[in-house]
């Protein structure tokens, strides 16, 4: 609970996180901001658990340990990202989005 | 085993003893011993069923009931009425024959009975089944295997006219699944069991909504194999491409599951539905039974002549259903048996004609009657079948079907039947064109005089089906009579 | 009396036929020759048998012949009402039919085995002539509608087999194609007036549907349509079929053209019975033609007779092959059968119509066979059918010669030949009944006289012409038949038919049979048409006897109305056209596209299209993970969107 | 927990294995991991009690255990048809142990999925089950496909699972709770709730890849070794639906009408995506994962019906399509692992050289159109019960519009193996036993399973009463 700030205000502030992440994660070339861009959108949902949690049920910290794990699995997927992008790399000396584009139709 | 679920076994047994069959002449060996058996029992259940008939006054006798699944009260449920004793015998012939017009067939042999053996199997058991899931698994079995049938031993545009017709008539079969979901679901309306037991339903009535809506589906499902116009153009180019024994099956039995279906679950299980929608589907009937023949008129392929023969003839036996009279339902089911046997016959006589001059086109034959006397003999034989000479099969199916038309006094029902009745006329044309261009006149080819005579496998199959079409055309009165027995619970739900 | 053996009289034609079709590669000619004749000899003998009996010994009961039953059984059931019987029938006309086929038949048959000679279809062509028999006498004998209709079809298969016997000729396969066609489509009509007269007349049964006080009689004016009661139009429709066999106008274009079959067979089948078929299937359902609407479908008959009559009279002037004169010869005969058939009433001395037109249909037999048989002899010396290669044969062929002459005189009426009291029963009941219809059987039977002395003269006599091979008489197997037929051609106008053959089956007084009641003939009539006749055989004696140029200057004074008859009205022209330009190229062409194009392209179409769509939507898998993401973010909105919206 | 615990010390063996041998003989792990896992395939077959744990995040019942015994078989089917690829192709990477482990590793992570009775037992098991498969699905390292498919599948995945998250996010404040009983209870119909649940809803319908959440499907497919592939397909694919169903019917009953209509649209748009995009492709791996699209959109029928019936018969589809489509992916391993050939012209002529492939290949790609007598009509047939049921007789006839459009595309590799003939068809080759032995298992399922109606009671029996 913070003074003077009410849930809406928190809740407006992730949503706007949420959808910058979405609009990173649209736009950027770079695979790595993309990935940023996810923490972004991960980051909101951690966000919103966490107010959830302190704002509605205050009892049970259901929404605490959530974001806790939320966090944890969001590294081991970076890392794994990661180090698929290293392969790219390794491959095409390239971490652009576009190089992932031979398959389609 | 009981004596139907035995057409069914047999068949099966006979395509797992092909697996083990090496060459043409075990394959085709194997074939015949089991379609031979087939055919005795065929012949066997004929007198099976008047001896129980005698007995037993049921709808439909030597019933069986097994349940399947229970959740959905589908059964495997058995049992045979005349008319299904009749498309048995029917189907016993067909393929019997199509075995001995198939003996020299030298392209993977083994393959091609065990599919021919297969698509036989979902015949027989369309036509024993009560249960309308039985019923529709069949249906489907005996579908599916035209295409390998049509694609892999066809000529022509096979590729196109096999994955047309698969497609066609699946769609029709996907369409005719929602119907009989329909039916099902509507099956006990006062909250009973549901269940797809033919007779079952008969007994409760559909709500006049559901049968508005699912009869169409119910009866397109059907009428499509029955090649109703406009659905009726899978039957052209897939009679033409595909080989002759298939050709003979196909139009020889398998389009009669499309007349027999609507008789036997559209009609009956929804008779408000029927008189609803007779009105629209009697134009289409009449619409394929006066443009089928119109444009046999122009072909000049022999295959491409009989099939547009056929979408005219089973329109007729479209047209009779919906007369929805005894004397025009006894009509479609003759008529049903006649063109099964008739067809046949033309599609065997025409596999014969194309082996020996290698060509089906009519116009570039001439003067057959000379060298091959026999097969052109029977050709103009079947030929006046077809056109419905008395005392050939053809004209008895056909005059019970118009007398039942007839039957109707209002002005469009009469309309519709004199314009149905012109066509025999047409009929009369396009065979008679082929008969006079492809049989009579010079002989244009001088490879033709050294053309073959028939050989033995060839006659068998030709007498086959010879004789139930003289046969039928001469002594009708048993034949109808048995008929109309079982047609009557039917025809009382309608009316 | 029990005429139940009257079964074998059908039963031995179909046995032979399926004896020589069967084996007809086994059998040599010779044995297969005699198999048929003896077949038909036997049935000949039970025909006249059964005729002597009947006419003679049982038929009559108080004074009126009665009918009988050779045999019934039941065929087919339509409803519990309605069914279809197969039966003989023995009445007064079945019964004169049965002479008449059987003994045309077995002419046919003893002069095929000279004429067929050498052909290599020899056993076939024996085989389809014992069809034929078998057909005809089903036909003749039919207890019922459908039963005639059966045999009806049969009839006319056994013409088509029998046209188009020379079936590498493709004159003949077109001819017995248009036969068949053709009157196939006349019998359409039949067909619907029977299912017609089966479901308003109650019944296809002859004894229930001609009794003159049964339901179909009486309730004839319960349903209407357009005016005319529906029993009306069934007879009409009915007569059309009829009209269709027996090739009378618009339905006559088969005639001419089935002569290309051979010779026996036009005697037998286009000439003497099958043709006057039609006329059999009026008489047959007469009562029901007389009584119903007052007879308004007898009129039709009447005037479609006396038409036909006329316009087969003309074309028969102008043609130069001699086989089609005889062709349009007959069809001027059946006309004046139809025509003594409509103008009749049904009792007593108003039936005499009816009575003219058997009597005619049994003479006109004998002497048309015989002009046919006699014109197959000819041709089978001269090697050719047409009159320019003819003249003079009186010398080469003195039997034919006498035979023919004897046959034309017939035809044309003279005095004491067979064809002069059967004409002119036709010309009085005309008189009494139809003033406009006497004039023109009057002027046709003139006409009848010309062209066939025309004829005459010209095959017989005429020019003498320098033939490659010296013509000759026939062998024995054709030139008895020949002379029997002649005798015939008189004997049968001394028939007591009057007595016998009659509209309500009762005797009646005719005016020229000479047996029964020569001292009333109505000399005034007779003297009216004896004279046309003879102005006709006058004519053509002076204009043909000698070559002369007297025909080409009347043709061509003639001019338009000669190059028309000479044409055939061009009756072949219109329905060609309406075959091959309308119905072929305006409709069934057409169809035929339509088929190919929009119902199958319809269905291809839908397969086209789904593999098209399928191309145009590949694009959207465009390999970017951005835009996959766009999707799957935008799928989200716009469902949260619809999901709100919606509930 | 049995399941769990067993691959879990499954995963630990074979880990200690890697760790303590020699590189040139880590070829005998393919058939110590595989004998392992077809013990643990057995001792999954027998019965066990429904209990919960952790506060009734973890779950067992009847079902669930069947969902897991189904994923099982799956899985050992797989890994037969695998054991050639892995022997021939990956044997020299000497990563063959690290297959294992991260497979099975994946399949816990969906037992866990399956059995969550909370949404971050979910949580965890979904992300438990996808990590592992990226790296699967990028194992071939040298292989540029390969690692574009892991990138694409990971940046989808992890932008699946966070919008899936914060639908979660909203379910929890509506629901008061991540306790799926407890939810149940409390949640109300809200615009939140519903605006949660599409969210949380797009997740799932991402792994069951539902159009338009299938995009990577096809991909990642194409670039992912075939093995692994037919797991995506069919393992990933079948858990993903167990748990939405469980989800939805029991924690969400009350947004019912809501979720009803997403389900309507999404099998709408997914099954005619799915064939339509089928229709087109060469490359069987690409076109069976269209194929596979398009089944998922069929899945949606049962789920609309939202009973027991529902679930029992998507559970009975599920089974079927397992055999169905490993029937179908197992032929085109064995012949990609042999010639590496896996383009659908390739196999022309196929039957007359292989005719016993060719034909194991029509009986699946038939099974899978629905063909009887064959299981996939059966499955498909019980889910158009389910639907028109409930009286969605529009669904239910699109849907057999689309099994028309199908049965065109499973008819095109018929046609060129049956109709077409080819000098240089694919020669004559004899698979290796395990292959054979995962097509028989397949091929015996496809018939089996419709015909033998008591399998189908059966599940309807463990599907009673889970609502």
């Amino acid at each position: 609970m913070i003074e003077n700030v009410s849930i809406y205000e928190l809740l407006t502030l992730t949503t706007i996180l949420f959808f910058i992440g979405l609009y990173g994660f649209l736009t950027r070339k770079n695979l790595l901001t993309m990935l940023l861009s996810i923490e972004l959108l991960l980051n909101a949902s951690v966000i919103n658990f966490v107010v959830i949690n302190k704002y509605l049920y205050p009892d049970v910290l259901q929404g605490v340990y959530f974001s806790i794990f939320i966090i944890a699995v969001a590294a081991a997927e970076t890392a794994l990202a990661i180090s698929i992008i290293i392969n790219l790399y390794r491959l095409k000396t390239s971490v652009d989005v576009a190089e992932t584009e031979t398959m389609k139709y | 085993m009981d004596i139907l679920t035995l057409f069914i076994v047999v068949p099966i047994l006979t395509a797992i003893a092909l697996l083990f069959t090496k060459g043409l002449k075990q394959a085709r060996l194997t074939t015949m011993i089991g379609m031979l058996i087939q055919f005795g029992m065929a012949i066997n259940l004929v007198f099976a069923y008047f001896k129980e008939r005698a007995a037993n006054d049921a709808i439909m006798v030597f019933t069986k009931d097994l349940m399947w699944f229970e959740t959905f009260n589908i059964h495997y449920s058995i049992g045979v009425d005349a008319i299904s004793v009749l498309m048995i015998v029917l189907t016993a012939t067909v393929v019997l024959a199509g075995v001995f017009i198939s003996w020299m067939l030298d392209e993977m042999p083994k393959e091609f009975f065990i599919t021919l053996v297969i698509l036989a199997t979902g015949v027989y058991g369309f036509f024993i089944s009560i249960d309308l899931f039985t019923l529709f698994v069949f249906y489907e079995i005996a579908v599916i295997p035209m295409y390998l049938l049509i694609g892999i031993w066809g000529s022509g545009p096979r590729e196109y006219a096999a994955m047309k017709l698969t497609l066609m008539l699946m769609g029709a079969s996907a369409v005719l699944l929602v119907g009989i979901l329909g039916i099902y679901f509507n099956s006990n309306a006062d909250g009973g069991a549901l269940t797809f037991n033919i007779l079952e339903i008969a007994q409760v009535s559909i709500p006049f909504e559901a049968q508005k809506l699912f009869f169409p589906m119910t009866f397109i499902g059907f009428a499509t194999i029955g090649a109703l116009f406009p659905f009726h153009t899978w039957s052209p180019d897939g009679h033409a491409s595909a080989p002759t024994a298939v050709s003979m099956l196909h139009a020889g039995v398998l389009m009669k599951l499309g007349g027999y279906g609507i008789f036997r679950v559209a009609m009956y299980l929804l008779p408000e539905g029927t008189n609803y929608w007779s009105t629209f589907f009697i134009v289409l009937s009449v619409i394929g039974v006066v443009y089928g023949a119109l444009a046999a008129v122009k072909q000049t392929d022999l295959k491409y002549i009989n099939a547009y023969s056929s979408v005219s003839h089973l329109g007729m036996v479209i047209f009779a259903l919906l007369m929805l009279n005894k004397t025009a339902w006894t009509g479609a089911i003759l008529q049903s048996l006649s063109h099964g046997f008739m067809t046949a016959l033309f599609f065997a006589l025409i596999g014969m004609i194309y082996g020996r001059t290698h060509t089906r086109m009519a116009p570039q034959m001439g003067g057959l009657l000379k060298v091959i006397p026999f097969i052109s003999m029977i050709y103009v034989i079947a030929g006046l079948a077809s056109l419905g000479l008395p005392g050939m099969s053809g004209f008895v199916a056909e005059m019970n079907i118009f007398a039942g038309a007839f039957q109707h006094t209002d002005t469009f029902h009469r309309v519709m039947s004199i314009l149905v009745i012109s066509s025999i006329v047409v009929t009369a044309v396009y065979i008679l064109r082929v008969v006079g261009v492809m049989l009579m006149g010079p002989i244009p080819n001088e490879d033709y005089k050294n053309l073959k005579t028939v050989t033995w496998f060839e006659r068998v199959g030709i007498y086959l089906l010879l004789i139930p079409v003289i046969g039928i055309g001469v002594a009708p009165l048993w034949l109808s009579n048995m008929i109309n027995d079982s047609i009557l619970p039917f025809i009382q739900r309608l009316i | 009396m029990n005429f139940s053996y009257t079964i074998f009289i059908l039963i031995i034609p179909i046995a032979t036929f399926l004896l020589l079709g069967f084996f007809y590669n086994r059998i040599k000619p010779a044995v297969s020759g005699w198999i048929g004749v003896t077949a038909l000899s036997v049935v000949a003998g039970l025909s006249y048998y059964t005729a002597y009996q009947y006419f003679f010994n049982v038929g009559k009961i108080d004074g009126k012949f009665q009918t009988f039953f050779g045999f019934q059984a039941n065929w087919m059931n339509f409803t519990e009402n309605l069914r279809i019987d197969m039966g003989i029938l023995l009445d007064p006309i079945s019964i004169m039919m049965l002479v008449v086929v059987s003994t045309i038949s077995l002419m046919a048959h003893i002069y095929s085995r000279g004429y067929m000679k050498g052909d290599r279809g020899y056993t076939k062509f024996f085989a389809f002539l014992s069809l034929f028999t078998f057909a005809m006498m089903g036909l003749v004998v039919a207890t019922n509608l459908f039963q005639i209709y059966i045999f009806w079809e049969l009839v006319g298969v056994s013409s088509y087999l029998l046209i188009g016997f020379y079936y590498e000729k493709p004159s003949a396969v077109a001819a017995a194609k248009k036969a068949f066609i053709v009157t196939r489509f006349a019998d359409l009509g039949f067909l619907i007036g029977i299912l017609l007269m089966g479901y308003y007349g109650g019944s296809f049964d002859f004894m229930e549907l001609n009794n003159p006080e049964g339901p179909a009689i009486m309730n004839w004016a319960s349903t209407s349509f357009m005016g005319l009661s529906v029993i009306t139009w069934a007879l009409i429709l009915m007569f059309v079929g009829g009209a269709g066999k027996s090739a009378m106008l618009p339905f006559h274009i088969w005639l001419p053209d089935a002569m290309e079959g051979p010779t026996p067979v036009s005697a037998l089948i286009h000439a003497a019975t099958m043709v006057v078929a039609g006329v059999y299937l009026v008489a047959r359902m007469f009562p029901m033609f007389h009584f119903v609407e007052d007879g308004f479908a007898l009129h039709v008959v009447a005037w479609v007779g006396a038409i036909s009559s006329l316009f087969a009279a003309f074309i028969a002037l102008t043609q130069k092959d001699i086989k089609r004169v005889l062709a349009f010869s007959t069809m001027s005969q059946i006309g004046y059968m139809m025509l003594a058939l409509g103008v009749s009433k049904y009792d007593g001395h108003e039936g005499l119509g009816y009575m003219a037109s058997m009597w005619h249909l049994f003479t006109h037999a004998m002497f048309k066979a015989l002009l046919f048989l006699g014109a197959g002899s000819v041709i089978h010396a001269v090697h050719s059918n047409y009159l320019k290669d003819m003249g003079g044969l009186r010398k080469y062929m003195p039997i034919t010669n006498i035979t023919f002459l004897i046959a034309a005189l017939s035809i044309s009426g003279f005095p004491l030949t067979a064809g002069f009291f059967s004409k002119d029963e036709i010309l009085v009941a005309a008189f009494e009944h139809n003033k406009a219809i006497y004039f023109i059987t009057l002027f046709v039977a003139g006409l009848t006289a010309f062209y066939m002395f025309r004829l005459y003269f010209g095959i017989f006599w005429g020019k003498k012409k320098e033939y490659e091979h010296t013509p000759h008489e026939s062998p024995w197997s054709m030139t008895i038949p020949l002379l029997f037929l002649a005798f015939m051609s008189i004997a049968t106008g001394y028939l007591p038919f009057s007595e016998w053959v009659t509209a309500d089956h009762k005797a009646l007084h005719g005016h020229i049979g000479l047996f029964s009641n020569l001292g009333v003939i109505h000399w005034d009539m007779a003297g009216i048409a004896i004279t046309a006749g003879l102005l006709g055989i006058a004519i053509a004696w002076f204009f043909y006897k000698k070559p002369t140029d007297y025909p080409a200057k009347v043709s061509a004074a003639f001019g338009r109305l000669y190059k028309w008859a000479f044409n055939k009205f061009y009756f072949d022209e219109v329905y060609l056209f309406v075959t091959k330009q309308i119905i072929f190229k305006r409709i069934s062409t057409p169809f035929a596209w339509f088929d190919k194009k929009v119902v199958d392209g319809t269905m291809d179409g839908i397969g086209n299209t789904t593999v098209s769509l399928s191309k145009v939507i590949k694009g959207t898998q465009s390999g970017r993970i951005q835009d996959y993401a766009f999707a799957f973010a935008g799928g989200v909105f716009v469902l949260v969107l619809i999901v709100i919206y919606m509930i | 927990m049995r399941n769990e615990i067993i691959l879990l010390v499954l995963i630990l063996a074979l880990l200690i294995f890697e760790i303590f041998t020699k590189p040139n003989q880590k070829k005998h792990i393919i058939n110590i991991a595989v004998g392992l896992f077809f013990i643990h395939t057995v001792i999954g077959f027998f019965p066990i009690g429904e209990s919960s744990l952790f506060g009734g995040s973890f779950r067992t019942t009847g079902l669930i255990h069947f969902y897991k015994s189904v994923l099982n078989i799956g899985v050992l089917i797989i890994l037969l048809q695998s054991a050639d690829w892995l022997r021939n192709k990956v044997a020299h990477f000497n990563k063959i142990p690290e297959f294992f482990i991260l497979l099975f590793s994946s399949l816990l992570g969906m037992n866990f999925m399956i059995s969550s009775g909370d949404f971050l037992l979910f949580y965890l098991g979904l992300e438990l089950s996808t990590l592992p498969l990226v790296a699967l699905i990028a194992y071939d390292s040298f292989n540029q496909q390969s690692t574009e498919a892991g990138i694409k599948l990971i940046l989808s995945a992890a932008l699946a699972s966070a919008i899936s998250l914060f639908g979660i996010g909203m379910l929890y404040a509506t629901g008061g709770s991540l306790y799926f009983e407890v939810i149940a209870q409390n949640l109300q119909s809200s615009n939140l709730a519903i605006l949660g649940m599409v969210f949380f809803f797009s997740g799932l319908a991402f792994k069951i890849s539902l159009a338009p959440f299938h995009f990577w499907t096809a991909d990642v497919y194409e670039g992912a070794p075939i093995g692994i592939a037919s797991y995506l397909s069919v393992i990933s694919k079948g858990a993903a639906i167990f748990i939405l169903m469980a989800i939805l019917f029991s924690v969400l009953p009350i947004l019912s009408e809501a979720w009803k209509l997403v389900v309507y649209i999404l099998a709408i748009t997914t099954m005619f995506t799915g064939n339509l995009f089928a229709i087109r492709q060469k490359n069987m791996k690409r076109y069976l994962a269209y194929s596979s699209i398009a089944q998922a959109g069929f899945m949606m029928m049962g789920i609309i019906n939202a009973e027991e019936l529902g679930v029992a018969t998507v559970v009975y589809f599920v089974l079927v399509y397992v055999f169905s489509n490993l029937g179908a992916f197992g032929v085109v391993q064995a012949i990609s692992s042999q010639t590496g050939k896996e383009n659908m012209d390739d196999y022309t002529g196929l039957y007359r050289t292989n005719p016993k492939l060719a034909l194991i290949l029509l009986l699946s790609l038939f099974s899978l159109a629905g063909i009887p007598p064959l299981a996939g009509f059966f499955g498909k047939f019980f889910l158009y019960t389910a639907a028109a049921s409930k009286g969605y007789y529009l669904l239910v006839f699109l849907a057999v519009v689309n099994v028309t459009i199908s049965l065109y595309y499973y008819l095109l590799p018929v046609r060129v193996m049956f109709l077409r003939k080819s000098d240089d068809a694919i020669p004559y080759f004899k698979s290796k036993l395990m292959m054979r032995a995962g097509l028989v298992i397949a091929v015996l399922g496809i018939f089996v399973l419709g015909l033998y109606s008591p399998l189908y009671n059966y599940i309807v029996e463990l599907s009673a009463g889970v609502l």
